[in-house]
């Protein structure tokens, strides 16, 4: 669809063409499926969560469908950073959208360490930090969940990137305004929210978990609404721009998301029922835009007309 | 490998709860191999299963292609109530392939219940390669057998109810007692775990070469979610993803 | 069903006959719908948010269906405690079921109040206290994400009462299983997990939030998983009974979150789907009893075969 | 009020996305009143969508009770695609009911769009008690149009495609000026929000009782979920159900 819409948006000097990406680990590391969607169109991919080492992720059974949503334990599976710069990136670097590397660790170490590595190469339009992951030095409870770990790798990694920097929060926490506010004093750039909510499922047969991990990461529509109100939370909070994730599945729900205050979304599980979902998206922001006489879908962002009385977030009953 | 709304042709009961679907798509017709899966959205407008559910491609018919399924939970009964006119969703043709060249001379097809699905489409082209082929198909019972398509068909039933009183793996020992004559055979299997696990050991044992279709949780289907490992049998002990570096594996490439 | 299985558990003094109950806030008082269900047949009643005085509850729109789920914001309108013990308890007791009040208030002292009120009258099996609530004199911070509030509050009515204390857990907190030991020490008979998660829907027309009060608390089959990694989570860290809820719709949901580690199960948004599933339930665990070689339902209880090596809950990727 | 499987006897549609689904069942029909309404299940073995959809009984044709409604979302699709023979799971009658009774003579109903859904049985039972009955119609454009089954009907459309071209309120306007000589009326009226306001204000302002049908928001439909309050116009500004307490209400009563 041709249109005079403006659709790009820029971080730091990044200019992205527009405000639909794939998310992290819905998407492999972004040129697998080229022959089912036209990745060029994509305002950028987000790649799997690398880590310093390759891993073979945890044991099936990994998946499991539960109602309008998925629970997932891949434990990470990843071809490690020094692949992923040898057999990855020189051919993301042929299209025409931007890559961003999703980094995973189980230290602030090797987050920096990663980043160093990275920063090596060109082709790469920044970094998101998937702070979801269990910190192994510190007894392994989740950096996500502690504002002090997570602004400590934001301003360890600060130091060593002009790139934008990403920091993906993770839902299962009481106060995500709380970390998000700490990770934008210590220079990031942006946030995405949300990552997976913590869920189980159980075989009632065998009587064992059906995840070989006990619990795993929830995603998909059933999580949309949880994931729009963490949106909503974290965009008053700080002024950094939001990466939008959760359950989005078209263009309504997409808008839904700028209008509670995200800059950009990212879709995530829908891409394996719809791999070309996120271009459908594109392009209905563009028809969205042109049927309400918007031209720039950035009017969008944080839109929202909300009675200001009901600015503490409930779960009214 | 594309995604494309397929119109269906028919869709019949051809067993107790066994359906087979015909849909049109002459992309996916002409480029699938015997082995390969086909991965069809059972929803509509977001009503139904949110994931793809994966299936064995049955037959070629023309540009159409047959899947032969058991309506087992939401996602294949939705499938079964199909009809003439009909879209689907389809994404394929997907994974591996059966290897059908090499100089063995006796492909040995050995399934458990709806395992048949692939290999009406694996017969005709074993058929084109000049092998000879015997088919072993064991099933709970007469009610749910399907063996349309295939050659040289001997059925085991649980029940006894037709053929052969027992598994199928029985039914495969007695073949070779029977078939002491048989070199160089190469079987081609599909079935429940545990029929496989069997077969597996029966094949080692006689150093034939085996060569199985594996089934398993899937969300993506393509390779890009790591969704659908199966433990190696290397010594790093790593894993191979189903819908990609399979669904078909060499028995002793893979622990089940 | 007739049939020889054990289905009953007791908390204190109180027998309940068997684990099925229905959820606050999802069954009214408790009588309102008896033309539709066999309220006898259940193990117990859990009553709408009562507060010390009637509350007419917030604007509407109050409801929003989402992907396997709904959202509310009825903000505990309810007829009070007064009214609730002149007109509606007399017709209550005449039933062979158990009647749990669920109380909600915005302070520890309205709190212990309406349990003086209730104290003075019989036909009350115990009470559930809906701690997923403001804390109005404390800047409205949620009591329930509060492991210190919420211990002073069942400290404070534990010296009240004999009966039951069931303590109700929000599940929007980083470490509920904090909070449970905090209320298991302060002399909680049992806890409920879980109340809803906070969500959000957006009306992409009016750009206004579909909800008066912009967010409210998600239910339904989407959140099972949530709640039950909840309640595996809860399990692991109290002894004293749990009332497992979230999304159950039909039995075999129910003797997962047993398995989970809950006593008895709370069926909640799907009482309003089909009236009768609580009723289903109770016929089905006696069915899976006796199909499984069960002769006490409790044997269920806990009964997962969990991996002790993945004994962290995590959402892996 | 009941849970019921019934049975579908018919389901067609009857004017551009409007359909007519008839279902049987002795206790509801026998039990209902004009302007009551049942709740559907929508989905079957989990699909489809969570909460039951409410729609107003249209006409009761011996043990059986139509309801006509407006193909707009996933529930709706899903029921227009019943056919004879299919089960829905149905809870009713629910609600109050329009007050038939009173010394009113003369019955004016007027109705916007799928609106007009309760109408039919209404002006069955007020025949009965002798009333002369005015029917106003709205509708968008002709192709929406549902008129069947109704007394002394008057068309507008939005488009002038039939009848007189503007609203049902521009309409009444009309009749009452055409009709000045009429005494002791008595509106019922079902329709858009808007609609409903202009009325109300019209009905006060001409001093004639005024009985409308709301819509909103439900999950129970039975006053156990507090889920669909309307402001009422007392003083205390609380709250009415409108599956309970309604879904008819005076006009002046309530804060439309
Ligand atoms: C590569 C591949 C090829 C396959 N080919 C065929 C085929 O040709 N014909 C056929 O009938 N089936 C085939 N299957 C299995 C088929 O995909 C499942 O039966 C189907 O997904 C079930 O969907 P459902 O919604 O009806 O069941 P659900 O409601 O999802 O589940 C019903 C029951 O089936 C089990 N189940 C769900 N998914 C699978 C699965 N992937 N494998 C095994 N059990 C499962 C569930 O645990 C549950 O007990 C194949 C699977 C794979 C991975
Ligand atoms: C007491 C009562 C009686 C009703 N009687 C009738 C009737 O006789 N005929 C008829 O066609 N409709 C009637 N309705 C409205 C009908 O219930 C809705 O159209 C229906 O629930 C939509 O379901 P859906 O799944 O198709 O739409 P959804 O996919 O849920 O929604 C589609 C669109 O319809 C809107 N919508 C959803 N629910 C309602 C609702 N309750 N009221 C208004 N808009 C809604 C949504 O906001 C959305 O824009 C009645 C509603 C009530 C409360
Ligand atoms: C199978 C799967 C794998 C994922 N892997 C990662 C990952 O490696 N790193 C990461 O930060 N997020 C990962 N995620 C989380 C998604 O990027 C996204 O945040 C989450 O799924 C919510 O969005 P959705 O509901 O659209 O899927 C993964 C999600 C899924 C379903
Ligand atoms: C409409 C509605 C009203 C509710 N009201 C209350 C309430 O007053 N007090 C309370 O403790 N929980 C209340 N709840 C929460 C439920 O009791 C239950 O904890 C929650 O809905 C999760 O269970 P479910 O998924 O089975 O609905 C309410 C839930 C719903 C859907
Ligand atoms: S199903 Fe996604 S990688 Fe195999
Ligand atoms: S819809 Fe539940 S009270 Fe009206």
């Amino acid at each position: 669809m041709k249109s005079d819409v403006i659709t790009s948006f820029k971080i730091r000097e990044v200019e992205f063409k527009n405000r639909v990406f794939v998310a992290s680990g819905t998407f492999g590391y972004g040129n697998e499926i080229n022959e089912l969607v036209d990745i060029n169109q994509l305002g950028g991919i987000f790649t799997k969560s690398l880590s310093l080492k390759p891993r073979k992720g945890n044991p099936p059974q990994r998946i499991v469908e539960t109602a309008s949503g998925m629970l997932n334990t891949i434990g990470l599976a990843n071809i490690g950073v020094h692949s992923f710069v040898k057999e990855k990136l020189p051919d993301l670097k042929n299209y025409k959208t931007h890559i961003i590397t999703n980094i995973a660790a189980s230290s602030k170490e090797e987050f920096c360490e990663v980043v160093k590595i990275l920063e090596n190469y060109s082709g790469i339009a920044g970094y998101e930090i998937n702070v979801s992951c269990p910190n192994v030095k510190e007894g392994g409870i989740n950096f996500g969940t502690n504002s002090k770990m997570t602004a400590e790798i934001v301003s360890k990694l600060r130091k060593l990137t002009e790139r934008p920097l990403i920091i993906k929060l993770t839902p299962n926490t009481t106060h995500i305004s709380e970390i998000a506010r700490a990770i934008e004093d210590s220079g990031a750039d942006a946030v995405s929210v949300i990552n997976t909510l913590i869920g189980m499922a159980i075989d009632i047969k065998t009587r064992k978990p059906k995840l070989s991990t006990v619990t795993g990461g929830l995603s998909g529509p059933a999580i949309k609404p949880v994931a729009l109100a963490k949106v909503y939370e974290v965009a008053k909070a700080v002024k950094i721009p939001i990466f939008g994730i959760g359950g989005i599945s078209n263009t309504n729900d997409a808008i839904e998301f700028l209008l509670a205050g995200a800059t950009a979304i990212q879709v995530g599980t829908m891409n394996f029922v719809d791999p070309n979902i996120s271009v459908n998206i594109v392009n209905g922001f563009k028809r969205y835009a042109v049927e309400n006489g918007i031209s720039d879908i950035g009017e969008l962002v944080g839109a929202l007309n909300a009675d200001v009385k009901y600015s503490v977030l409930q779960s009214w009953l | 490998m594309i995604q494309q709304v397929c119109e269906v042709q028919s869709c019949q009961e051809v067993a107790e709860k066994i359906f087979r679907l015909r849909f049109y798509s002459e992309e996916i017709s002409n480029s699938v191999k015997p082995g390969q899966f086909v991965n069809i959205l059972a929803s509509e407008n977001g009503v139904g299963p949110l994931l793809r559910r994966p299936f064995s491609v049955s037959r070629i018919v023309d540009n159409s292609l047959d899947i032969l399924f058991h309506a087992v939970g939401v996602g294949t009964t939705i499938l079964s109530r199909k009809r003439k006119g009909d879209n689907i969703d389809v994404l394929g043709p997907l994974g591996n392939s059966f290897k059908i060249d090499g100089d063995y001379e006796t492909a040995i097809i050995v399934a458990g219940g709806i395992g048949v699905a692939p290999f009406p489409f694996l017969s005709t082209e074993l058929i084109k390669k000049g092998k000879t082929i015997y088919t072993l198909l064991g099933f709970r019972s007469s009610n749910f057998k399907y063996s349309s398509y295939l050659k040289n068909t001997q059925i085991a039933t649980d029940d006894g109810s037709e053929g052969f009183k027992g598994n199928v793996i029985q039914l495969l020992e007695k073949f070779f007692e029977n078939n002491k004559g048989i070199k160089s055979a190469k079987i081609f299997a599909c079935g429940p775990t545990v029929m496989l696990k069997s077969l597996a050991k029966h094949a080692c044992e006689k150093n034939i070469c085996c060569e199985i279709s594996l089934e398993g949780q899937m969300a993506c289907g393509v390779g890009i979610c790591q969704g659908c490992p199966v433990e190696k049998n290397n010594v790093d002990m790593d894993y191979a993803l189903v819908c990609k570096d399979g669904p078909i594996f060499l028995a002793d490439q893979i622990k089940l």
